[in-house]
């Protein structure tokens, strides 16, 4: 099985008058990490969403696999796992209950594979709490324990990082290093730098 | 939706990691629905005032008619198939701010949207719950309105069945305008304005079999129509709304 | 000539069912003539703007 | 830094690219605009001067040439909305989301225009200027399925969005228009006894029955003149940041 890459070719995207991505162009094999990186407004959360087909850009495609994401977005989504700026978390549910809700309809989940991803994130302790209760830093590993969950080949992270101690900043790099050691790719947007350097990452600067 | 789990248990195949023991087959698309279903229901029970409210609004507005029109049985029997209608229609409306409002805040809409499963069938699922929390409890109480208003009990049957079919229509119907004021922040009365002309022939054919239903008429034409337009309702509306939800998203 | 205006006694319905009829019809002309100025006028003010601007 | 906005649907290649629609409607719109002032002023002198009063309702027979052709409009214009949104949403061709912005100010007027002249000949032959006759009554609901359209338009922010979202509620409407009115005329017959008013007899003689046609094709070719001004000013809003904006306005 040849192993899936992403290509992008030549992106351009308006919002209204705003020429927000204009002739974005990369590739990233598998085992690769791409950093996108930006100030405020450059238009990195339109490329995530652009790139999980969200949103139709003007001109350009998004190849994953060498085939435009575009003919069966279905297919292409089920290989991916997109972490916004809201974790998609319910302040209604415990923790535990959100991601098997959230995770449950993407692939089948076993009590066994959902304590470990949330001893992974460090959230043992509190678990059975409703998200209401927790703090902004604690949903964020939720749902990094969610993302982690998704055996899926394409991970796109719009700052991952947000609201995370030193230690969740740690987290997220070993995340990362562990999908790409698994052959997975990952985009990420972050402004700032991973605390633990990922090897294989490449940086994608975008300008205002 | 079976010829998924192997090709997506084939890509992670190389990528399964020794972490996630149970490996990373899909979940198929009706599981999918049934857990979204699950899942709204459960928030709503914890979250009660959104199941009560528009409950407390149909009795109230059933209630200010006596008050307003006259206390004398006979005269509110025959404004009772409009009073209860309109008052559903309306209990309806207000439930419908709930519908989407919060998956679309909190980034719910958009992890359905890239799920990997059809939107349609997850939405279709996601308006199943509305109905059967806000719908189905409004037929439940319906029958009390209508006694207040004077109407025999031998009619109650026949009016609980038009109110069951008719707010699913009902829900099928506002879920389409419901998605589509997602994008706006101040929507305001835009929700009635879109949905009301929409819902008119429920109105009609919901009234029409009520007003049967009291005075002891053949009721299934009517209640024939409305099922109709539920069977229309439950194959379009939520493509339609899908539709207006990835729009929400773009 | 009086006649013509009398419409057979219906001249009470007849001739403002024709003026709403004017209104409207005078209203689409001006209205988009209006828009069509007002895009114009916008667009050259934002090109104006751009040249300054770079 | 002037780059061209792309045009990103090449089949449609020269009807999907807006500095050539520009020109185009400049160019058409007085060729429909004229015809309709002739059709219309030679309708009018027709049906008010020529025709003979009606054997039943005598003058008050003439509000139809501008009834019925106000009713045809807010028809037409909104399955012409619907047309062109489902262009739109289906080949994400931004010109059909401008004709179907164009269309929607004009269809409401005309909806507007037939709710007023019916319930004014209303008056004279029902003795009431409002009857919940399946017509009027569906005229109205139309109305206000243009006045949701609007709202909606208004409602966004972003032009994209606003076609997109608006654009899917025309064609949801289009589809309940049918179902709209056939409840209504199902509703009516059980309430009332058929209506009395009969618009365009079968048996019409031609003296009144070819303004009717000239007020219709006068009404028609007018909303294309007028859809072509406005699809100017919606291109241009839609394109404002484009390079042959500069070219097309001059200096």
């Amino acid at each position: 099985m040849r192993e899936p890459t992403l290509e992008v070719e030549n992106l351009h995207l308006w919002r209204g008058d705003r020429h927000v991505l204009r002739g974005v162009r990369f590739a990233l094999a598998p085992g690769e990490c791409l950093q996108v990186r930006g100030a405020n407004g450059a238009g990195k959360t339109s490329l995530l969403r652009t790139l999980c087909g969200l949103m139709y850009p003007e001109e350009g495609r998004v190849l994953f696999d060498g085939k435009d994401v575009r003919v069966d977005l279905r297919t292409f989504h089920s290989k991916l796992a997109y972490l916004g700026h809201e974790p998609a978390l319910k302040a209604d549910l415990t923790a535990r209950e959100n991601l098997l809700y959230w995770i449950g309809i993407r692939r089948r989940l076993s009590g066994a594979a959902l304590d470990a991803a949330l001893g992974r994130v460090g959230a043992e302790g509190w678990c059975d709490r409703l998200v209401r209760t927790l703090s902004a830093g604690q949903r964020r590993r939720v749902a990094l324990a969610g993302i982690a969950l998704l055996v899926v080949p394409l991970w796109l992270l719009d700052e991952p990082t947000a609201h995370l101690d030193t230690q969740g900043q740690e987290l997220v790099a070993t995340l990362i290093a562990e999908q790409l050691a698994r052959g997975g790719m990952v985009v990420t947007a972050l402004h700032h730098e991973l605390p633990r350097v990922v090897d294989n990452t490449r940086r994608l600067e975008l300008a205002p | 939706m079976n010829m998924r789990g192997p090709a997506l248990g084939e890509l992670a195949g190389a990528a399964v990691a020794a972490e996630v023991s149970s490996g990373g087959r899909g979940a198929p698309a009706l599981e999918a629905a049934q857990l979204t279903l699950r899942r709204d229901l459960t928030l709503a029970f914890r979250k009660r005032s959104q199941l009560v409210q528009p409950l407390a609004f149909f009795v109230m507005v059933t209630l200010l008619f006596p008050l307003a029109i006259s206390p004398e049985l006979s005269r509110l029997r025959e404004v009772a198939p409009g009073v209860l209608w309109v008052a559903a229609l309306l209990a309806s409306l207000l439930a419908l701010e709930f519908l989407f409002r919060d998956d679309a805040h909190d980034g719910t809409l958009e992890q359905y949207a890239l799920s990997g499963h059809s939107l349609t069938w997850l939405l279709g699922a996601k308006i199943t719950a509305h109905w059967l929390l806000t719908g189905l409890p409004l037929a439940m109480i319906a029958p009390l309105s209508a006694l207040s208003l004077g109407v025999p009990l031998g009619a109650v049957p026949g009016i609980v069945a038009s109110i069951v079919v008719g707010t699913l229509a009902l829900s099928l119907i506002g879920s389409i305008s419901a998605a589509l004021t997602l994008g706006i922040k101040r929507s305001g009365a835009l929700l009635p304005l879109l949905t009301l002309p929409l819902s008119l022939p429920v109105l009609i054919f919901g009234a029409r079999a009520t007003e049967l239903a009291i005075r002891g008429g053949p009721l299934l034409p009517p209640l024939e129509l409305l099922a109709a337009l539920a069977v229309l309702a439950v194959t379009l509306a939520p493509l339609a709304a899908a539709t207006a939800v990835r729009i929400s998203l773009e | 000539m009086r006649e013509f205006f009398a419409m057979g006694g219906y001249a009470a319905y007849v001739w403002p069912a024709y003026a709403v009829t004017l209104a409207v019809v005078v209203f689409n002309i001006v209205s988009a003539r209006r828009s069509l100025a007002r895009a114009r006028e916008e667009a050259r003010r934002r090109l104006s703007m751009r040249g300054e601007g770079s | 830094m002037a780059t061209a906005r792309p045009l990103n649907w090449t089949w449609f290649h020269r009807l999907g690219s807006p500095p050539y629609i520009y020109e185009l409607a400049a160019r058409l719109a007085p060729w429909f605009g004229w015809p309709a002032a002739l059709a219309i002023v030679g309708g009018l002198w027709g049906g008010l001067v020529l025709a003979p009063p009606d054997y039943q309702q005598g003058d008050g027979f003439r509000i139809i040439y501008v009834h019925a052709p106000s009713a045809w409009m807010s028809l037409m214009v909104y399955t012409t909305m619907a047309v062109a949104a489902a262009t739109g949403l289906i080949w994400r061709m931004k010109i059909a989301h401008a004709v179907a912005a164009s269309c929607a100010p004009i269809g409401a007027s005309f909806t507007l225009a037939a709710l007023v002249t019916g319930a004014l000949w209303g008056q004279p032959m029902w003795g009431t200027y409002w009857e919940w006759d399946p017509r009027l009554t569906s005229e109205l609901i139309l109305f206000f399925l243009y006045l949701g359209y609007l709202g909606l338009r208004a409602g966004f922010d972003d032009t994209q969005r606003a076609d997109r979202a608006s654009g899917l509620l025309a064609v949801v409407g289009v589809v309940n228009v049918p179902i709209i009115h056939y409840s209504v005329t199902w509703w009516n017959s059980l309430h009332q006894a058929p209506s009395v008013m009969r618009l365009a007899k079968p048996t019409m003689p031609p003296s009144m029955l070819v303004p009717l046609l000239l007020m219709l094709l006068g009404f028609t070719l007018f909303f294309v003149a007028i859809l072509l001004v406005r699809l100017r000013a919606e291109v241009l809003n839609r394109e404002r940041s484009a390079s042959w904006v500069r070219e097309v306005l001059g200096p």
